[in-house]
């Protein structure tokens, strides 16, 4: 009960933040948060049952570019073009995931078979540049003002109102799931698959729809980051390294908990912007230094995650003795 | 209270881009902002300069830019190497109505059909780069390769990212124009471990002519696997970027680099200097000063340098006097209209062309009509302007004598 | 209820199972003995569907299981237990069975499956709240758990390798108890491979025995305890014939639920 | 030969054994029983180096064990045939094999004790070439066991060695651990098969919630009448 | 369509023969380190590029010649191998898989910006030029032949050692039971020790070879990282003939696939193939079929 009270003040805070705090630079920062939030726990669907996909930097190519791409092409309008982005995602990751599964592909092969697939999302928005733009990147057209149904605000404070919405969906889901079979179903998947289809468990249908699920919603955030920044391309929403960005922030947070990538968010991109602003043009390059050894610091000493290791710190009866 | 204009300046420190040329650009800026910082501002104002670092990403420009705008109230922002962060960038200071100043950014979706209010580019485009490539050999092909322009080969090969393509277009256009043989045209990543089929491919097309637009590493990785397989042509044509930095080619050309042709605004220490308004010359000569201390020892100062300082320089004496005494401030609005009010004839800046905006309504609204590029030529560890006749400095030498490596003599 | 024929099993050029043929009747309890190595396993491994056999076929009440996926013939009425037993280590104990009893049964309701995962663990005599984690059972406590999943998924038919295996005597007296009561409270038909002849033959009431992955002996314990090639490549000579022999025997005297 | 004195060992914060005592004389078998848990593979490993105790001393013929690292323990003569086998699935049964032969001292008579293994075990020869993880629990015992006398050891520590194995196997392995014991080697065996590792032991020792309750010579073991109740099942 | 099948095909063939030498060199050393003993490095093509930049400053800064600064550097990514492992690996190893390939990609981006900070944005090149083999009207390289014989007796080198060696055995032993190690007598550390340098060393070796061929500038890794992983994984993970033969397959792949189509679609086949693969040969190209 008092946990439910907790995230019902959580939640009414985080609301009523932008009428209250408006520095517009700082509600940027935290709407990119928290859809980056969302793509991370997407990731962490799967991530945390052991599927490590490197393939979601294309997901999150075909979300936004579905999107941007029928907006522009054929004027449909992101209404429907985010839900078309996400059945085009999702279907990509079927073709890809059920030979996957099928012919148990796992470990470090699978996590190679879907940084391949990243590759050839990113190669291909970059060949077909007469349609995508290239790397030159992508705007969907403008429309005068804020638009319902171009969804295209002016107001920082509706998308933020937006990403938090989506958020807190996501965190939902998550929690939807943590307490359905299907968890119990991916946990012993993960630790032995032999066993669980032993159990009954149909292995490779119940990782297709954790798989698809993590897909379209990834596919969803990257429409969403493509309509707030009006600007998308190929290094920022698409190829290998938005997709390693996804592990490192959700690793980084905790992919075991909820709230882990969420808080993966918050750290990299807070470190990233308060290290690059700290060092400025000063001591150029030494931003990401820092930033690189802080991450494998984290990941070494807090094996678990950020939130991860300090929820295990908290409950562990001995609180000076942390694994 | 104290008058004061902040500019927020950025280009790419780390990163790809920085070795491409961004941080050179980068240097000529800072020269130029340093300089007028110290003569102790403009028109009475302070001048205030914040620098950015955009780490060769377009996510971080368009971040850096909206925090320079919004939580560091620049007046404006400055600079810009790559094209894939000057589009982002351009929409969300139209959005946030602010004041853009672009010192490089090539390419002309840029501007073109973007309706821009608040950027401006005083910079030539990548299509005039490349028409301008296709003008010297369509002009030169009779007296110097001795054949029509229809029976010309000419292969046009870029590197697949916004600058790569942009310029290609204008070959292609410009090829077109004047009737050559396209014999091929193609893209390739600039991180592409290996060229060697493109050079087997342009082998096979025996190319008198090769239009080429890389970055840097690729560049070289072109040129060494060209030598190594035996391609032969009659000139290399390149596009500014890689091409504009003859240290970093000639350490990996060898002496291949003799007689290759660059194209890019015309490198402000090789421009005509009694062709340039007098009071020019001399802040030149300050730029060049500059620039040998921050970097010693160069053969060939970079034409990024002088590209940045020279299109800096403009706004100082052109725009910002004009906002601060005609319309009272340094606000964006005053800014804006000091800007499409600036009418300088050619030999008015440093890189010999003039300066006039494109107004509202037109096409390509915010892009200096006046601008053009030139062709230059490496001879012997020298440059020399080939291209246009106007500012001709020598004949360029075509096709490439029986001394180069690559020469089909 | 289940016909075995012809079944045949190659691993690259070895056959680990060559043209077996066998049929279990409705409440029997058969086990299934051979030397190391002689297919035992892989014939469990084949009727779960945890690989496809290379060539027979399997008719489990009536219909053809040959190389379906493992779950459809989970929910088709076999269960199994492994050798090696194969706990998920990141449930509780009453998750592990849970699981089984969701989708084991294939109705898919949670109520059924906590119930069915209740019923399992009492029978094996783990514990029933939710918490308990794995991590605290010994080897005992870990084949239990095997066959509390097994039980779980409402099998009609359970395949349950090596139970005994790294139990104490007196542990194993109470495993084959339980499998006795398996078979007699729940109905279940169970086929049991066990290298603890004083044990198995006590309880079993066919035995067949593989040798080089063939078929070589089956009948009533007490016969095939005699085959002199069982006793060659299996029992050996001595003690264990004997002992197997005596239980054989003894069983057969005076279970009164024997036929 | 091996002397443990008041040893305590156990994993993180739980303790599995307590103010343990044991002796091994040169040439003898000694075996230790006891219900599941109770500590019977701590005690082994704790002997062989791979967890340390947190109390107490071993010495193994005047060595002190404690202070050997790990790795150097095989050296003493200690070889150790782990619980559930362990073996490198990956590998072939011979590269299994000649992973026992590891150590230099090994190296030198390695063809020699590869021919006895193969002797021993005509099956790891039919099967060299296979990956050990695709063979049966059977062969597999048989390939560790082959592993560990690799190292030509002078103490042999024998983890439920028939755990596992058919009958017949089971008579091999007690056969062959009283002709490794004619061959002069010592050997320390755990075991649940009471009643037939009682026939080939001299001594066993009754562990129980990590205390030894009892120890003596077999016969007498298998005389008291408490013992054949809890762990012979008669 | 006839006039394809020229003189400049069985280039283009030849071409991605030699690419296949450059790309079976750099997987050499990460298949040891991924493959064998099952160890991420995502950083593999980063040491890479330290030592291509080690290269650079011996021999062109410091003035040594070119076959005393390459063992030099060898010696120096070899070190730079070992420390990884200890300062990175070591703490991790009990840690779940991904917890590695984050923690490696973290030094990724440390040697990245230590370039950057440390040797500056410039691009970087030896100057020297090796003579061109020409035969009519193909010619082919002397760095890239020089790579391919050096890819080719690294991988009958490695290969013999991980086989007929003890200390090869235990490498391959090491990742499928780290614990019972000690029960072989095998010190686990030193083991790490060896794999680690080794796999350096080879990086090293495949850094003084490239640096022949390529500018090295901070970022010159990402033109070879993802697909050095990709070629181990094609050919069967610890399987250096694999790895080697798929090399020669996927250079063959982008070099003739930018021949007759774009070359940037070469790559989209590149990765397609490796995909449909993955599906046809799950364990690599050379593994047996079950
Ligand atoms: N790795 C481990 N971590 C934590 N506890 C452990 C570990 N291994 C064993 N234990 C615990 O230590 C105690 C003694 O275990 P041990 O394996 O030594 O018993 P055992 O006598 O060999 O039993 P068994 O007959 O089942 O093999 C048990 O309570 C067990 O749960
Ligand atoms: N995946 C595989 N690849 C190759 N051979 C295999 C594979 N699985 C099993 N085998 C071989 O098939 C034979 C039969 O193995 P199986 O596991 O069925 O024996 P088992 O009768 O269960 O023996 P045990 O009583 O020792 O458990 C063995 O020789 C084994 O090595
Ligand atoms: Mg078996
Ligand atoms: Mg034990």
């Amino acid at each position: 009960m008092n946990k439910q009270l907790a995230w019902g003040v959580g939640l009414a805070a985080l609301v009523a933040l932008p009428f209250v705090y408006r520095d517009p630079y700082h509600l940027h920062i935290l709407v990119l948060i928290l859809i980056w939030s969302f793509a991370y726990t997407s990731w962490s669907m799967m991530g945390r049952f052991g599927l490590v996909s490197l393939g979601h930097g294309g997901f999150m190519g075909v979300g936004a570019y579905v999107t941007a791409l029928l907006w522009n092409h054929l004027g449909v309008s992101p209404w429907i073009g985010i839900p078309a982005a996400m059945l085009c995602a999702g279907v990509l990751a079927l073709i890809v995931a059920y030979p996957c599964f099928r012919f148990r592909i796992t470990g470090h092969y699978f996590a190679l078979v879907t940084l391949a697939l990243s590759g050839i999302v990113l190669q291909i928005i970059i060949a077909t540049r007469d349609y995508t733009g290239g790397s030159l990147g992508y705007t969907p057209e403008r429309t005068k003002g804020s638009h319902i149904v171009a969804l295209q605000f002016d107001d920082k404070v509706v998308w933020y109102l937006i990403a938090l919405g989506i958020w807190a969906g996501g965190l939902a889901i998550w929690y939807w799931i943590d307490r359905s079979m299907s968890r119990y179903a991916m946990e012993a998947i993960s630790e032995d698959e032999d066993a669980a289809a032993a159990a009954g468990v149909n292995v490779t249908a119940e990782k297709l729809r954790i798989t698809v699920l993590s897909a379209v919603m990834t596919a969803m955030a990257g429409a969403l980051y493509g309509q707030y920044q009006m600007f998308i391309s190929p290094d920022t929403v698409s190829g290998i390294a938005v997709s390693l960005q996804m592990v490192f922030a959700a690793v980084v947070g905790g992919i075991y908990v909820a709230l882990g990538p969420t808080v993966g968010a918050i750290i990299t991109i807070l470190l990233a912007e308060v290290l690059r602003i700290g060092f400025g043009t000063k001591a150029v390059g030494w931003d990401n230094l820092v930033y690189g050894v802080l991450l494998v610091l984290f990941i070494i000493f807090l094996p678990k995650g950020i939130l991860g290791s300090l929820l295990a710190w908290l409950k562990s009866p001995s609180k000076h003795r942390d694994g | 209270q104290e008058k004061k204009i902040k500019i927020g300046v950025i280009y790419d420190l780390t990163g790809p881009l920085a070795g491409g040329g961004s941080e050179l650009q980068y240097v000529g800026a800072k020269i130029m902002i340093d300089n007028f910082i110290k003569q102790g501002g403009v028109e009475g104002y302070k001048i205030e300069a914040i620098y950015a670092d955009a780490q060769s990403k377009p996510d971080v420009a368009i971040n850096e830019a909206v925090r320079l705008i919004e939580q560091e109230k620049v007046n404006l922002v400055l600079g810009f190497f790559s094209s894939a962060q000057c589009v982002p960038v351009a929409a969300r200071v139209e959005q946030l109505k602010n004041f853009m100043w672009i010192t490089t950014c090539i390419s002309t979706a840029v501007v073109e059909n973007k309706n821009l209010k608040y950027v401006f580019r005083p910079q030539a485009s990548g299509q005039q780069f490349g028409l301008m490539a296709a003008d010297m050999i369509e002009k030169n092909a009779k007296a110097k390769f001795g054949k029509e322009p229809k029976d010309m080969r000419v292969a046009i090969i870029h590197e697949d990212g916004s600058y790569g393509v942009d310029v290609a277009k204008g070959n292609e256009a410009g090829s077109k124009k004047a009737g050559f043989n396209i014999v091929l045209k193609e893209g390739y990543s600039a991180t592409a471990p290996d060229l060697s089929s493109l050079v087997t491919k342009l082998k096979r097309a025996r190319p008198d002519v090769i239009f080429h637009t890389g970055y840097n590493p690729d560049i070289t990785l072109f040129a060494r696997q060209a030598r190594e397989q035996g391609l032969k042509f009659g000139a290399l044509v390149g596009h500014g970027a890689g091409y504009g930095v003859y240290e970093k080619l000639k350490e990996g050309m060898g002496s291949d680099v003799n007689y290759v042709f660059n194209i890019d605004p015309i490198s402000i220490w090789l421009a005509n200097q009694s062709a340039l308004d007098p009071k020019l010359p001399p802040v030149i000569k300050m730029v060049g000063e500059e620039f040998d201390k921050v970097k010693p020892g160069v053969a060939i100062r970079s034409a990024h340098v002088g590209m940045a300082a020279s299109n800096s320089y403009v706004f100082f004496t052109e725009v910002l006097p004009r906002a601060i005494k005609k319309y009272g401030g340094v606000d964006p609005e005053a800014l804006r209209k000091a800007a499409l009010e600036v009418d300088l004839p050619e030999g008015g800046t440093m890189l010999g062309f003039g300066v006039k905006f494109a107004g509202e309504g037109s096409p390509i609204a915010g892009q200096n009509e006046r601008s053009f590029p030139v062709i230059i030529q490496y001879v012997d560890d020298k440059s020399y302007v080939v291209w246009p006749k106007s500012q001709q400095q020598r004949e360029p030498v075509l096709p490439l004598p029986k001394t180069s490596g690559f020469s089909n003599q | 209820m289940l016909v075995v024929d012809g079944l045949v099993k190659r691993f690259g050029g070895f056959t680990a199972v060559n043209n077996v043929s066998f049929k279990v009747d409705q409440g029997e309890i058969l086990g299934l003995i051979g030397p190391n190595g002689s297919g035992k396993s892989t014939i469990f491994n084949m009727l779960s569907g945890t690989f496809p056999p290379s060539a027979g076929s399997i008719r489990f009440a009536g219909t053809e299981i040959a190389g379906l996926p493992p779950h459809r013939i989970i929910n088709s009425g076999i269960g199994r237990t492994f050798q090696i037993p194969r706990p998920f280590r990141r449930l509780s104990i009453f998750e592990n069975v849970a699981l089984a009893g969701y989708y084991g049964q294939g109705s898919h309701s949670r109520s059924k499956a906590d119930e069915a995962a209740e019923r399992a663990l009492a029978m094996v005599g783990l514990p029933t709240d939710r918490t308990a984690s794995v991590d605290g059972l010994g080897a005992a406590g870990l084949k239990k758990l095997e066959l509390a999943k097994a039980i779980a998924t409402g099998p009609k038919l359970l395949l349950a390798d090596e139970s005994l295996g790294g139990l104490d005597e007196a542990e194993m007296d109470q495993a084959a108890e339980m499998l006795r009561k398996i078979r007699t409270e729940l109905g279940i038909t169970i086929i049991w491979v066990e290298h603890i002849m004083g044990v198995l033959m006590r309880v079993v009431d066919r035995v067949m025995v593989l040798d080089h992955g063939e078929k070589i002996s089956e009948g009533l314990p007490s016969a095939v305890s005699h085959d002199p090639r069982v006793i060659e490549v299996y029992l050996g000579t001595d003690a264990h014939a004997t002992q197997a022999t005596a239980a054989a025997a003894a069983a057969a005297g005076s279970d009164p639920a024997r036929r | 030969m091996l002397e443990l004195r008041s040893i305590d060992a156990g994993y993180g914060r739980f303790q599995a054994l307590f103010g343990i005592d044991l002796d091994v004389k040169a040439g003898e078998a000694v075996g230790v029983i006891g219900p599941n848990g109770a500590g019977k593979t701590t005690l082994m490993r704790v002997i062989s180096g791979l967890i340390r105790p947190t109390k107490g001393s071993i010495s193994m013929q005047g060595t002190d064990v404690l202070t050997t690292p790990a790795h150097r323990i095989v050296s003493l003569g200690i070889a150790h045939v782990p619980e559930n086998r362990r073996l490198f699935p990956r590998l072939s049964v011979e590269d299994n094999l000649r992973m026992g032969a590891f150590m230099p001292e090994a190296r030198a008579r390695y063809r020699e004790r590869m021919d006895f293994v193969f002797d021993l075990f005509p099956r790891m020869k039919e099967r060299r070439n296979q990956l050990a993880g695709t063979m049966s629990g059977g062969e597999q015992q048989m390939c560790a066991i082959g592993r560990a006398l690799m190292s030509d050891p002078k103490l042999l520590l024998l983890d439920e060695p028939s755990a596992g194995l058919a009958p017949v196997v089971v008579q091999q392995v007690f056969e062959l651990v009283k002709r490794i014991r004619a061959g002069g080697l010592t050997v320390l065996i755990v075991e649940q098969n009471v009643q037939q590792v009682l026939q080939v032991v001299d001594r066993a020792y009754l562990l129980e919630a990590g205390s030894i309750r009892a120890s003596g010579a077999s016969a007498d073991l298998l005389a008291d009448d408490s013992i054949r109740q809890a762990y012979l099942g008669v | 369509m006839m006039e394809i099948f020229d003189i400049y095909l069985l280039e283009a063939l030849v071409n991605g023969i030699l690419l296949g030498g450059v790309l079976a060199l750099l997987a050499l050393g990460l298949n040891l380190i991924f493959g064998v003993i099952d160890v991420t490095w995502i950083c593999y093509a980063e040491l890479v590029m330290i030592g291509m930049y080690g290269m650079y400053y011996l021999f062109s800064v410091y003035g040594l010649p070119y076959w005393v600064a390459a063992p030099i550097c060898i010696l120096l990514v070899a070190a730079l191998g070992a420390a990884l492992h200890f300062l990175v690996i070591e703490p991790l190893l009990g840690a779940p898989p991904i917890n590695q390939l984050l923690a490696t990609g973290g030094v990724l981006f440390v040697l990245q910006s230590f370039a950057t900070v440390a040797f500056g944005i410039d691009f970087r090149n030896l100057g020297i030029r090796l003579p061109v083999l020409a035969l009519g009207e193909m010619h082919f390289s002397y760095a890239r032949l020089l790579a391919f014989v050096a890819a080719l007796i690294g991988m009958v080198a490695v290969y013999l050692f991980m086989t007929r060696t003890y200390t090869g055995t235990a490498i391959r032993a090491i990742a499928q039971d780290r614990q019972i190690m000690a029960l072989m007598g095998v010190d686990t550390k030193k083991i790490y020790l060896v794999t680690s340098a080794l796999g350096g060393g080879l990086a090293g070796l495949a850094a003084c070879l490239l640096v022949l061929q390529y500018d090295v500038h901070p970022f010159v890794g990402l033109s070879f990282g993802p697909i050095t992983f990709l070629i181990c994984v094609l050919g069967g993970l610890g399987n250096f003939v694999g790895g080697f033969v798929a090399a020669f397959l996927f250079a063959e792949i982008i070099s003739l696939g930018g021949l007759f189509s774009d070359l940037e679609w070469g790559y989209v086949l590149a990765f397609a193939f490796f995909i449909v693969m993955m599906f046809i040969r799950p364990a690599g190209l050379l593994a047996k079929r079950s």
